[in-house]
């Protein structure tokens, strides 16, 4: 099957994911000492269960989830807890954090290597306690616990589940290494929480970019005994094309309403790195300590994508790659299309890293801030359907409540507008500014 | 080390398109050289002045409003060359100079600068200084020069002129047959403003634009298309060439009426906007007083983009109609 | 212009005049609506800079409110006593006290406290919070992104030499606008009559205030003991004046070691800057 | 405009506000429709001017005296009744003095009735304040508007005819510009000389900007 209908919209960025040379995984040592934020997902901070003191090992539980939308936290290293103090966090500036000194023995708190025969007969309660107990959050970058979104309201039943490998951001290379190398257990883990979730299809979409992986899953599939309903889908190149509702579109033709969620139309989409987690939540009974990151830009002299503990510094990371011999000018957790410039290189690898990039300057250009010339652009790669340009407008006028009649809260900040825009204005950051705005003033209201 | 750089930290998205504003206004002026090239080889070096003032004029003028209204002056962007050259492509050969000066002057002063400057202007710059010239010396605005290896050199006006105060047997006099007629449109060697008349070398600028991914195609494709449809239901198949190739057709629907900061912003609103342009243009033409109506076509269409716009909003993804 | 031309054109006047008087007071009659006179006599006497401090979309409706539904008539705060009496004149009633308020930026440090990092984009502090936390070292300094100065419908907030806003005292009409507007909850609103005030925010202790601000509260006490009121303590690291007990005596300003409590009696009205009053108050 | 205390100083001030804190035309943007239509020569805006400033003056005073006799009710009408009255008069006293300016302009003449500028001092001042200051007002206003139009016609007739007055000021070879005698003529020389009035109070910090 070829991908024909994609969405509205959407940019072609320089992609650079050649950059990472062969896309072999390789495992990073793990650190002298591990930062462990409490706040690894959406929602409310994870609750320590440690003190300054405590003995633990790799995997063993040390923050347990605070309510429902919250997510456990494992050490990642074995060692001794020496702090939990202020300390920078990627997403947030700052914020409370676990470190743990390692006593370089890395002891793993049970074997995660044998897979467990038992984990076909588990019930749904079963798996959900287990993906619950490994901490899982969506690895894409959202971080939304992988728990709540697997457990739907029983009124609206999933029919259709995707699996988002479409990795449509610039230079990130981690769901593709991860794809080639372990598409076996990821295609485990979709029959897993197909049968859970009691979904008719499973979709794995994939960019074209990625031939490699979309041939190997095909063939994984043909050999597959019970494939049934398992199926591969080659996307179109561009940028958004991992967006959630613009994937749900591609390929179900269905609409999330503005304000809905995926399943209002019976969709559920994971990302391809958090099927892997659950797999190994389930049958490895392994909890979510490292994950894949790519360590890329033109600012580093040997991009890579290792197997990261949770809690290594980007400092460790970005020094063991090699600093190219240019003029740097940014370092981003995440894609150059929505990660976060960091001030430091002292935040830690969080469950939301997908990618450090070190960019030059010439790769983050700043933009002469030109009046905006209404050219349209916005507005044509907008796969929201938005218009930027008349929206930001209206929030640098302070006409917050007009700015959300024409769409303000609709916007996924996915920056395609303030990337194309050739008057370089910042629309994003007036969208963002709206948005920020506008749920003060309901607050005030209330 | 990081450390020691100076890191730099913005709102997400980090890598930004390399078509700024600055590459559209001289990829758009590129493409128009040919036309004015094609304008000094067949009507001389009085051509090559007009055009040298107008821009000259534009930039002197631009510099000048910059500095009264305290803001920074914007020269390296090119949009003030790009206002000066299309003035001048669409003023007459033989144009006294001190007139092109006044002509820019007032483009970029009031047109554009009392508006608030780029960005901001109601209406195309070059076409309300084209405007203001025809109501100020209309006399000079439409007297033509004869083209020099013409046959018998009595064309002093544009084919359109001929049509419109000597009527259709005066035209085929002068031009022998159809095909000679739709030969010499489109490549040029008629009467007309300078960068006008070579219809040819206007589409390869104008695909030059579409292909640069400088304007989208909506807005010249449905202007073009409205043209054809209504010659073709008023005067039939002749005149679906005649009204194509002649007067500023070309040169308004590739790179008047795409003015960005003129024309609405949504697809839907650039088709309508496309075809209110090519309505005016054939009704001004057949019925008006004028033998030429783009210049006045785009500006009435300039005056309504905010009401096209109002009833052009995109459709919200995820939001029922 | 003979005598009948006279008579002839007073005649049709005074015919048309009877006609149109007789059609006006009938219409007056039938098509009078009944609207309050003295909304828009409240409208007049309000100050019309639709501030919103009233809780109210703008003063048209305030006054709308007063007589329609009877709503307090004091809370006009850019009018303050002289407005509100005035329309309680109006109304007949007794009017109620106001007290003015007037901005107060709690931070003096944002223009000479550490950087964070180097922003590019959008020069607006409540971006610049979003921001990896914002640009300052200082979790509760001002980003100095002038949101407050932008929103100050009465032009009371400029920058000082350290390029840091601070509020015009005799400008300001407490509206509170650039209160709601500051992303990190620096402003507030305070009785124009005690003019004595601590200006930092930073509940962080006091080896980390040093660290990142030469102008930080560093909750040593000091002035918790030279005020003889017992009007200050100290709360989560940072002092606070409890106003219901301040006398404005003035005697912790002199204490304070690192310089975060005004006396507005004296003669500056810019903190950090030292300038003599009244100098710097022309836009 | 009206609200202005009553208290015996600044009569100066009420006399020089319209010449350019008030101006009628470039600030308050009263009186267009004739300051359009009879601007594009010198003699025809003076003609307009001089019977402007009569009726101007005349209907001011004598609604000032009569302000307490009208009821509040009915006041526009008899404003109108006082103001046609004095554009009679003044267009029957122009017949016989200047019948040629007359003739030209006569339309422009009996459209003063309903001109705002004048019905606007009616029910703005002349209705609330007494004689003196109306008068006042009045002159000043007068003044205003005939010295505004006076530039408007001076620079349009210079720039479209070449000539001021019928005098030839710009040798025949210099093109004039015809678009300056017709009205959008008259609305860039407006919008120039309002932007240049704006200005003047902005420099003296009457309006901030």
């Amino acid at each position: 099957m070829k991908a024909r209908v994609t969405f509205k919209g959407g940019i072609h960025p320089p992609e650079n994911k050649g950059l990472c040379g062969e896309l072999s995984i390789k495992d990073f040592p793990p650190p002298e000492t591990a930062v462990l934020p409490l706040q690894q997902s959406l929602g409310s901070a994870s609750e320590p269960v440690v003190k300054k003191g405590d003995k633990v090992k790799k995997g063993t539980l040390i923050a347990r989830s605070k309510g429902y939308i919250s997510s456990n936290l494992h050490s990642s290293v074995s060692g001794e807890v020496i702090d939990i103090r202020k300390s920078p966090h990627p997403l947030l500036g700052e914020a409370n954090a676990i470190i743990i000194k390692s006593d370089n023995r890395d002891e793993p708190e049970r074997d995660y290597s044998a897979e467990e025969a038992s984990a076909d007969s588990l019930s749904s309660g079963e798996i959900l306690e287990l993906i619950q107990n490994a901490g899982i959050v969506g690895l894409g970058g959202a971080t939304f616990p992988a728990h709540v979104k697997l457990n739907p309201p029983a009124d609206k039943p999933i029919k259709t589940f995707i699996i988002n490998g479409a990795e449509c951001e610039p230079y990130l290379t981690s769901d593709h290494s991860l794809m080639l190398e372990c598409a076996d257990r990821i295609l485990k883990g979709a029959a897993l929480i197909k049968k859970m979730l009691k979904a008719e299809k499973c979709l794995i979409a994939i960019e074209e970019n990625k031939k490699d992986a979309i041939a190997l899953f095909r063939q994984k599939i043909i050999q597959l005994k019970n494939a049934e309903g398992l199926q591969v889908f080659p996307l179109k190149v561009k940028y958004p094309q991992g967006a959630e509702k613009q994937l749900i579109y591609t390929l179900t033709g269905k609409e999330v309403p503005s304000g809905g969620l995926p399943m209002d139309v019976s969709v559920l989409v994971h990302n391809i790195g958090t099927v892997f987690a659950v797999y190994e939540a389930v049958f490895l009974r392994k909890p979510l300590f490292e994950r894949i990151v790519t360590v890329s830009g033109k600012g580093i002299k040997n991009p890579a994508n290792w197997r990261v503990r949770i809690g290594t510094t980007f400092k460790m990371l970005v020094n063991h790659s090699g600093l190219a011999d240019k003029k740097i000018k940014k370092l981003i957790m995440g894609g150059p299309m929505m990660g976060l410039a960091q001030y430091t290189d002292e935040v830690p690898v969080v469950k939301a890293t997908s990618g450090i990039l070190v960019l030059t300057s010439d790769e983050a250009a700043d933009f002469e801030h030109l009046a905006c010339i209404r050219c349209g652009k916005c507005v044509s790669v907008c796969p929201m359907g938005l218009m930027p340009a008349e929206i930001s407008k209206m929030v640098e006028k302070g006409r917050i409540d007009t700015a959300k009649s024409i769409g303000l809260m609709d916007c996924m900040e996915c920056g395609s507008c303030n990337y194309i825009c050739p008057s370089g204005t910042n629309l994003l950051q007036y969208i963002k500014l709206g948005k920020y705005e506008y749920l003060r003033s309901k607050n005030v209201k209330r | 080390m990081l450390k020691d750089k100076h890191l730099t930290v913005t709102v997400s998205p980090h890598i930004k398109t390399s078509l700024t504003t600055e590459r559209m206004m001289w990829i758009v002026s590129a493409a128009l050289i040919p036309a004015a090239g094609a304008g000094i080889y067949f009507f001389g070096p009085h051509a090559a002045l007009v055009i040298a003032v107008c821009v000259g004029a534009s930039i002197i003028t631009e510099l000048f409003c910059a500095v009264l209204m305290k803001k920074p002056a914007t020269i390296k962007d090119g949009s003030a060359f790009l206002t000066g050259l299309l003035l001048a492509l669409c003023l007459p050969p033989e144009f006294p100079l001190w007139m092109c000066a006044l002509g820019s002057f007032f483009s970029i002063a009031v047109s554009k600068f009392a508006f608030g400057g780029l960005g901001h202007n109601i209406f195309n710059p070059a076409l309300a200084g084209r405007a203001f010239l025809m109501g100020a010396f209309a006399k000079e605005m439409t007297t033509w020069k004869t083209l020099q290896d013409f046959p018998d050199g009595i064309t002093a006006a544009t084919p359109l002129n001929l049509l419109k105060e000597q009527g259709y047997d005066s035209l085929m006099k002068v031009f022998d047959s159809h095909s000679h007629l739709f030969k010499e449109l489109f490549i040029g060697r008629v009467g007309g403003s300078i960068g006008e008349t070579s219809a040819a070398l206007l589409i390869i600028g104008g695909l030059i634009l579409i292909f640069a991914r400088v304007t989208t195609w909506h807005i010249p494709v449905s202007y073009i298309l409205t043209v054809i449809i209504v010659s073709y239901f008023t005067g039939g198949l002749f005149d679906i060439p005649f009204h194509l190739f002649t007067g500023g057709l070309m040169l308004g629907a590739f790179f008047m009426a795409t003015d960005p900061v003129t024309s609405p912003i949504t697809p839907k609103g650039q088709i309508i906007f496309g075809i209110g342009c090519g309505l005016f243009t054939m009704l001004i033409r057949i019925r008006g007083g004028y033998p030429e109506g783009v210049c006045y076509a785009i500006l009435l269409m300039n005056s309504v983009t905010p009401l096209i716009e109002r009833f052009s909003k995109t459709r919200i993804f995820g939001v029922k109609r | 212009m003979g005598i009948e031309v006279i008579i002839y054109s007073t005649g049709v006047l005074l015919v048309l005049g009877a006609g149109f008087g007789i059609a006006l007071a009938v219409s007056s009659k039938f098509l009078s609506v009944e609207e309050d006179p003295r909304i828009k006599k409240i409208s007049d006497i309000l100050p019309n800079i639709n501030c919103g401090a009233c809780g109210f979309a703008g003063c048209s409706s305030y006054a709308e409110a007063i007589v329609t539904k009877k709503e307090k008539v004091n809370l006009c705060m850019p009018g303050g006593e002289k407005t509100s009496k005035k329309i309680a004149g109006l109304m007949g009633i007794a009017p109620d006290s106001i007290e003015k308020k007037v901005a107060l930026i709690h931070c003096c440090g944002g223009g000479i406290g550490k950087k964070k990092y180097d922003y590019s984009g959008v020069k607006d502090c409540r971006v610049i919070n979003m921001v990896a936390g914002g640009s300052v070292e200082c979790d509760y300094g001002c980003l100095m992104g002038y949101a407050c100065l932008r929103s100050c419908p009465v032009h009371a907030i400029e920058k000082n030499e350290n390029l840091m806003p601070y509020v015009i005292r005799d400008k300001c009409v407490g509206c509170g606008r650039c209160v709601t507007t500051c992303p990190r909850n620096l402003i507030e609103l305070a009785e124009y009559g005690k003019k004595v005030h601590i200006l930092c925010s930073s509940h962080d202790r006091g080896a980390e205030v040093i660290k990142v601000c030469k102008v930080g509260c560093i909750g040593c006490g000091k002035c918790v003991q030279a005020c003889p009121f017992n009007a200050i303590r100290i709360e989560n690291n940072l002092a606070v004046i409890d106003y219901s007990k301040c006398r404005v005596c003035g005697k912790c300003v002199d204490v304070c070691p690192v310089k975060v409590i005004y006396d507005w009696r004296k003669d500056f009205t810019v903190p950090g800057k030292q300038q003599k009053s009244g100098k710097k108050n022309e836009l | 405009m009206g609200q202005e205390e009553t208290n015996n100083t600044g009569y100066f001030k009420e006399l020089s506000k319209g010449f350019i804190r008030e101006n009628p035309i470039f600030i308050l943007c009263l009186g267009l429709c004739p300051t359009l239509a009879v601007s594009n020569l010198v003699e025809n805006a003076f003609g307009m001017g001089i019977a402007f400033f009569f009726v101007l003056l005349c209907s001011n005073i004598t609604i000032s005296l009569v302000q307490k006799l009208i009821p509040d009710e009915v006041r526009i009408p008899c404003f109108i009744v006082i103001i046609a009255a004095f554009v009679t008069v003044a267009s029957l006293l122009m017949q016989w003095l200047i019948p040629d300016v007359y003739a030209r302009m006569s339309l422009y003449i009996n459209l003063i009735v309903v001109n705002c500028i004048i019905l606007g001092r009616a029910e703005a001042f002349a209705s609330k304040n007494n004689v003196f200051r109306s008068a006042l007002d009045a002159v000043g206003m007068g003044v205003g508007f005939t010295a505004s139009l006076f530039i408007i016609s001076a620079i349009r007739e210079v720039t479209g005819f070449g000539t001021f007055l019928g005098f030839r000021l710009i040798p025949e070879n210099i093109k004039p510009i015809t678009i300056m005698i017709l009205a959008p003529g008259a609305f860039f020389t407006i919008g120039f000389l309002m932007a240049l009035f704006n200005l003047i109070r902005i420099k003296k910090g009457k309006v901030s900007k």
